[in-house]
């Protein structure tokens, strides 16, 4: 591979930092729960279902509890009281809670140990479920072979799921390795996730349980046909951010955008809410084998692409920092940057690559997530086109894992199946005719691509070191990245986070963080 | 025919040279260039040739055909309604500024569910776009940006209660329409409040021009590569227009 | 509507959803907006988004819409004469070769001021196509390839000579349809000299179709990507049909 | 740059054995003429217009010598004669040949010394029409800015030469630097060339004199406008040779291509003829500053580019050898190859840019022209554009000096007016977006790039051994070439080639290669 210096002494400074970054906020995160969190421990255990408008049990359940002002003893400690007191299943004692006029009240002779006691043979089945999904996804993903680096990731996003299924199955005939269904506009912003399969989406389809099934069983399906495992992703984001990590590592997803700060960033979620919702979805990923891909490809379309480019690289190092902390190893942090420079700068090839390439190297044993140009595309689709193209040739020359194909109609509206079908073919003939190309030299040390490369570690790291000295909440609020701005208490989804209490059980956090033993299996 | 018709041009004049691309749930073969023919003459184009037909699922095909079109347009036909404002300098603004006496006060928001900031803060926010500074570098200007996700109600009432002189609304997620009911609907929402007259209404994203802004009830459209000037020339001269109609303006 | 009534397809069943591109001569502009939205409009897109609107010259526009085409094609009315040939192996057709008891002489040029001979040579010389050798490599066959820049008269008059079960033409220019013109000569020629019936006529090129190629008075006609094997299988089983229905074959 | 290994030995001995090949050709070529090389030297006299017919002047009063058997005395002999023997202009002698009885006999008492003289004045007019036209055309060069290296180069082919007006000014407009004029498709197979400006043409538009200043003064105007100097090309090749050659010399051309070998192999034109034309077309062209463009990439359509890529860097040795006899400077040499690999064989962009670069370092003087792909390309137009994309980018980063841009199109048919556009609009991004790419490495001294480098200068090397010991004529004949064979006497046009008398008159010549004294100016 065609190499740039790196300076092996500073990056480690920066993962320092970005370490010491990640603990500041994880006393923040242990001493805290959410209401998202909640449904998420509700759903493990088992409740399922919505009533007639649409509201699933889980968040009446912890509605109700969170109403009560009780979220910080956890939705595990009235589930595994009600378990005690004689509901035969976790569904009944959810909807005894939510609609049975359960109390939510802490009576004096609670006892929580009985409760913990009540609740753990569904502790255990609640881990087996994701680990079952994750020896059928291992297990399937062997038996087939799998597309070479850069895996060609495409998104799909009709609104209605039978389309996406349709669109998804083309996909992957034309070539894919990797299926996104791209989220509906709204639903991040919406504190439930849906029920059913849904046919209705402005800029996507719902991220739902039975959503994500029909899209697997869809990928089973080509999949097996072409003998090639294909990919499925979806976002792991948003107010319901660890639901639907949840939801995915049981529905066999391989991958998730899933991020430690975008929504702050990007939805104006609370800072809070996030982080603390981001530590539990990434303890369910790491379980689960899932992929991650983090979103610091979104701070350049906000914020410049040349002079901005070392808040990638310094958040990627938060991102790995906060990844590790919930057990995630290097191989499931597929760490996102992007290729947004102004084309018609000169050398503007050249910055792109210098920095996937030092990314590449950096996080060498990261899955790196690459994400085409969107900003300056346009409505010429034709001249569009070519743009990717040399997205793709730079991501086969500095072998980047993961390569979210660009499509020529980026500036119009989601991807039509010829679209994709032409991004796919695209892509196949950069990655082949210039396969090796980074096998055939080294940058010169001295070189534009080496500077740049050089300056963007220079920056991270004067950055990083900023952030540590002030904190990740100030320093979000100042704007660092994406010259966007947020406070520690602001934006949506505040009123859901909730101090622990003393007393408060969640007993799938304890296996996930190893606190607890695992049942035997 | 006057020479106001047009037809397309290839490589002659009048040749009517098209190029159609499309997708059609069929395998490739004969049956297939067949049907993509007959789908290119049912478009007006003349003796169509499939140059591409390829698979690009298990069940749908992908079509390139040119053909020479046998339709034109009277150009002569055409009135649009072109913005009124005159360009001005960035100086000619903040002069007649300075003689209105006030700062004219401006309230944008990317409203809805969309979340895409960057075209309405190109407009607003002093960083700008395209080398050019946005309204709130402007002396003339008493600018808001309520960024992004934005309910019309909230906006509405955030207006009204800073005295807009004019709402910026921003709109670029466009799938099935929903830019066009999310920008009817703030209008109706004014008309219903009872201070619609009273206000400026613009409209700017992607896939807005003048035509589709004023067809919604907005008083302007502004689409890809507006730059901030041409927005405050705009809203000056409107606001100066207005001033002199009816004075005073409540607020 | 049956179900063979076939819509665009864009993202979804249905939806109609076509990209038109094209050029016109007015300069970019509102009312060159309105005028490539009425052109699209014309063409029978519904609610067509002028995505790209590019100046290209001192006078032309380019342009690139979207748009949901209102037309569509019915397949269950689609009759395309497909060829006859089934699908030989190599090994199958050199067997009926045999059987046929000598060996069919076919010869082939690339006619007019044609200077193309990469397509003919593919069908006919030894090296063939895409890793599939050509007529000359086969014993059922004796291919006789004229190369290019072959007169019409010139072809026939070493076609009747050489004794051709068949006649490969090649067309691969079609600026203003010389190739049709050229092709239809060839076939004229034939019948006014009397032996059209007596030999096959196949047509090949970029651009030819058997439908285009039956238009003109030729057997069958070849487009893109045709490989040798499909020709000697077709070239021989009209050969043995015809050798059953009348004997002897005049030489 | 980033350089390709190149062994300098083996550099000049394939130069020495070029030089050797086209020695042998050179005492053909001296002995003998052709009424293509008879009718250049009339028009070059001043014979001009058409009778009604169409027939050139020049065509008639050549066919009448030729038809008396007396082609091998030169046209030269028999207008001096007349001019002697009191005709008042040479196109009155030329007429009078022609049309008005004059004898086409030798006489007895015939004094070839009078009537060389009767030429001088109208010899040294010849030259000075050259002359005057390059002063012109460096003049107007000097005064507007030229592009930058690769220049674009673009074709128009309406088959009307006021369409192709339109379309040069358009493509000018657009950016490009050169605009060529495509010819009709059967232009090169007449043995005259048409008269006045011409609307109907298959595939391209004739080559005419009235044509060639229509463009030129298309150009002039746009290029004045734009403040950048617009070339122009044309096509001296086929059985008119130097005649276009003249033309395009005197009407202010920038470029022809003129090649020694393509009418032999892609026309079919007789060997003999072929050589002796393109001597002579040479020897116009050397004084006339024009750059030629050989035509090796040609021999890729037909031939497989990776097998025979060492016949385009074999025949460029030898075209360059025949060039260099013609009195060309290297800066004139614009040798001609192509990116024609199959663009799905792995690695194929690795292949294309080592012959690139190759050919960039051996003739490292000579204006290289690039030629797009066009064999490969099909009708989907978006996807070959994409393709066009990787040879714009192999050009730059290989700086080859005139890039002809590939059209989207090109499978379907001549461009049109918003391909050309685009395929601009393209080439201006790549060549800016990757501007300084080649500055940044070295090319590994044993990767596949240089390796195949090699491997094509060892290979060229063997060929142009095999074809010195075997004689050009022998090898053409063999079919090294463009996996064409043709003979010594075979093709079209070997009636036009005539043994010279010891009398052969031919002044202009006399003075382009330097044997006469040049008049003083
Ligand atoms: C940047 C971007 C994002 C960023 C937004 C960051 C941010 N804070 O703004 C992120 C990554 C977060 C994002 C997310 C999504 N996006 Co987005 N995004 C884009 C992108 C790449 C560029 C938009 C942009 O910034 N353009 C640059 C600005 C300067 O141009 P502009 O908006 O047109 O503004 C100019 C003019 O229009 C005008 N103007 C605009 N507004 C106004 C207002 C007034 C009053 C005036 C006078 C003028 C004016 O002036 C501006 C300056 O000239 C486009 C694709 C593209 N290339 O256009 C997709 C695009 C807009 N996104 C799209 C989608 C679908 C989404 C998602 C819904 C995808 C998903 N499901 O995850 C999400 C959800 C976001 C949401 N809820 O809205 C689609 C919309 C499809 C459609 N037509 O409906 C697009 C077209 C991409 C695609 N092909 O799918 N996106
Ligand atoms: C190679 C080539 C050349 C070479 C030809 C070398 C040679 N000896 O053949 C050279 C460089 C000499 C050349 C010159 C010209 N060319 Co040219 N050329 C091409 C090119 C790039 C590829 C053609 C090719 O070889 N295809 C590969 C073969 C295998 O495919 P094929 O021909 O389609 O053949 C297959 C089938 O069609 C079928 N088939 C073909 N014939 C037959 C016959 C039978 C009986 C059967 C059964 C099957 C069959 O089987 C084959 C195998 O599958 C095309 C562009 C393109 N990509 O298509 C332009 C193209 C054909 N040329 C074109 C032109 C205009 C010219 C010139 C006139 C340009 C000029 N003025 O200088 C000249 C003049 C030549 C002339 N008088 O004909 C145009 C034609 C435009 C049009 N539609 O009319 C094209 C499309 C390029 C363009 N966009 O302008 N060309
Ligand atoms: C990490 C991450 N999450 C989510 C999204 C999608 O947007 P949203 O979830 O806000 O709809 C993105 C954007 O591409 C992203 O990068
Ligand atoms: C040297 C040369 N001459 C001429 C031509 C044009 O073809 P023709 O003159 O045979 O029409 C070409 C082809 O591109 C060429 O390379």
């Amino acid at each position: 591979m065609a190499k740039v210096p790196v300076d092996v002494e500073k990056v480690a400074r920066c993962r320092a930092l970005a370490a010491d970054i990640a603990r500041d906020v994880q006393s923040t995160i242990d001493a805290h729960t959410t209401i998202g969190v909640e449904r998420t421990v509700a759903r493990a255990y088992g409740v399922e279902g919505a009533d007639a408008e649409g509201t699933p049990l889980a968040n009446a359940l912890v509605d109700k509890i969170h109403g009560a002002g009780k979220t910080g003893l956890g939705v595990g400690y009235f589930l595994g009281r009600a378990l005690h007191a004689g509901a035969s299943s976790v569904q009944e004692a959810a909807e005894q809670i939510a609609f049975g006029g359960d109390s939510v009240e802490v009576g004096a002779n609670d006892d929580a140990t009985s409760y913990r006691q009540a609740l753990a043979k569904h502790t255990d089945a609640a881990l087996v479920r994701i680990d079952r999904a994750r020896t059928e996804r291992e297990g399937l993903r062997s038996s087939l072979t799998v597309g070479a680096e850069p895996l060609k990731y495409v998104i799909v996003a009709t609104g209605n799921i039978y389309d996406d299924a349709t669109q998804a199955k083309a996909a992957a005939y034309a070539g894919s390795d990797i299926v996104a269904v791209i989220r509906a506009t709204a639903q991040s912003l919406l504190d439930y996730v849906p029920e059913g399969p849904t046919t209705e989406g402005f800029g996507g389809t719902f991220a739902t349980q039975e959503n994500f099934k029909i899209i697997r069983s869809a990928l089973d399906e080509i999949s097996k046909k072409l003998g090639r495992y294909v990919q499925q992703t979806n976002y792991s984001s948003g107010l319901c951010m660890s639901e639907i990590a949840w939801m995915a590592a049981v529905e066999r997803l391989d991958m998730l955008l899933n991020d430690a700060m975008y929504g702050i960033l990007f939805r104006d979620i609370n800072m809070e809410r996030t982080f603390i919702d981001q530590y539990f979805s990434r303890r369910i990923i790491a379980r689960s084998g899932i992929v991650i891909n983090t979103g610091e490809d979104n701070y350049l379309t906000t914020a410049d692409a040349v002079e901005r480019a070392h808040t990638v690289l310094a958040s990627q190092f938060i991102n790995e920092a906060f990844a590790d902390r919930a057990g995630l190893v290097p191989e499931q942090m597929g760490l996102g940057h992007a290729y947004e420079i102004d084309p018609w700068i000169e050398d503007s090839f050249l910055f792109e690559v210098a920095q996937a390439q030092l990314i590449r190297q950096i996080f060498d044993r990261h899955p790196i997530k690459w994400m085409p140009p969107t900003k300056f595309k346009t409505g010429d689709i034709f001249h569009s086109h070519v743009h990717d193209a040399m997205f793709n040739l730079a991501g086969v020359l500095t072998n980047q894992s993961i390569e979210l194909l660009g499509m020529f109609s980026e500036a119009i509206h989601t991807p039509l199946l010829m679209d994709r079908y032409l991004s796919l073919k695209s892509a196949r003939y950069i990655f082949g005719a210039a396969r090796h190309l980074g096998d055939e030299f080294e940058w010169k040390p001295d070189g534009r691509v080496a500077n740049r490369a050089k300056a963007i570690v220079d920056e991270a790291l004067e950055l990083l070191t900023d952030v540590q000295r002030d904190s990740i909440w100030t320093s979000i609020a100042a704007g660092v990245f994406a010259d966007v701005k947020r406070t520690r208490t602001g934006g949506k989804g505040h009123a859901g986070v909730v101090r622990r209490d003393a007393l408060y059980m969640n007993p799938i956090l304890d296996v996930l963080e190893g606190r607890a033993k695992e049942a035997a299996r | 025919m006057s020479s106001d018709f047009l037809r397309a041009y290839g490589d002659r004049e009048g040749d009517g040279m098209v190029q159609l691309s499309f997708t059609l749930a069929i395998l490739p073969g004969d049956r297939a260039r067949e049907a993509a023919k007959r789908f290119a003459e049912a478009h007006g184009l003349k003796n169509p040739l499939v140059v591409t037909m390829e698979q690009a699922s298990l069940e749908h095909t992908y079509f390139v055909v040119y053909g020479r079109s046998v339709h034109g347009v009277d150009v002569s036909q055409i009135h649009v309604e072109e913005l009124g404002a005159q360009s001005l300098t960035r100086d000619e603004i903040e002069q007649a500024g300075k003689k209105l006496g006030r700062k004219i006060v401006v309230v944008g928001a990317c409203t809805g569910s969309d979340a895409h900031t960057v075209g309405i803060d190109a407009i607003l926010n002093y960083k700008g776009f395209r080398g050019e500074k946005g309204l709130e570098s402007y002396k003339a200007f008493d600018a808001h940006n309520l960024g992004a996700q934005v309910e019309n109600v909230e906006l509405a009432q955030r207006a009204r209660a800073l005295g807009a002189d004019a709402i910026l609304v921003s709109q670029i997620i466009t799938q099935r329409d929903c830019h066009k009911e999310n920008a009817r609907a703030l209008h109706d929402l004014l008309v219903q409040q009872g201070w619609r007259d009273r206000v400026l209404l613009l409209l700017g994203g992607p896939r807005i021009d003048n035509k589709l802004a004023r067809s919604l009830g907005f008083d302007a459209g502004f689409g890809p590569g507006t730059v901030p000037l041409e927005v405050a020339a705009y809203i000056l001269e409107e606001v100066i227009k207005r001033e002199a109609v009816r004075q005073p303006v409540m607020r």
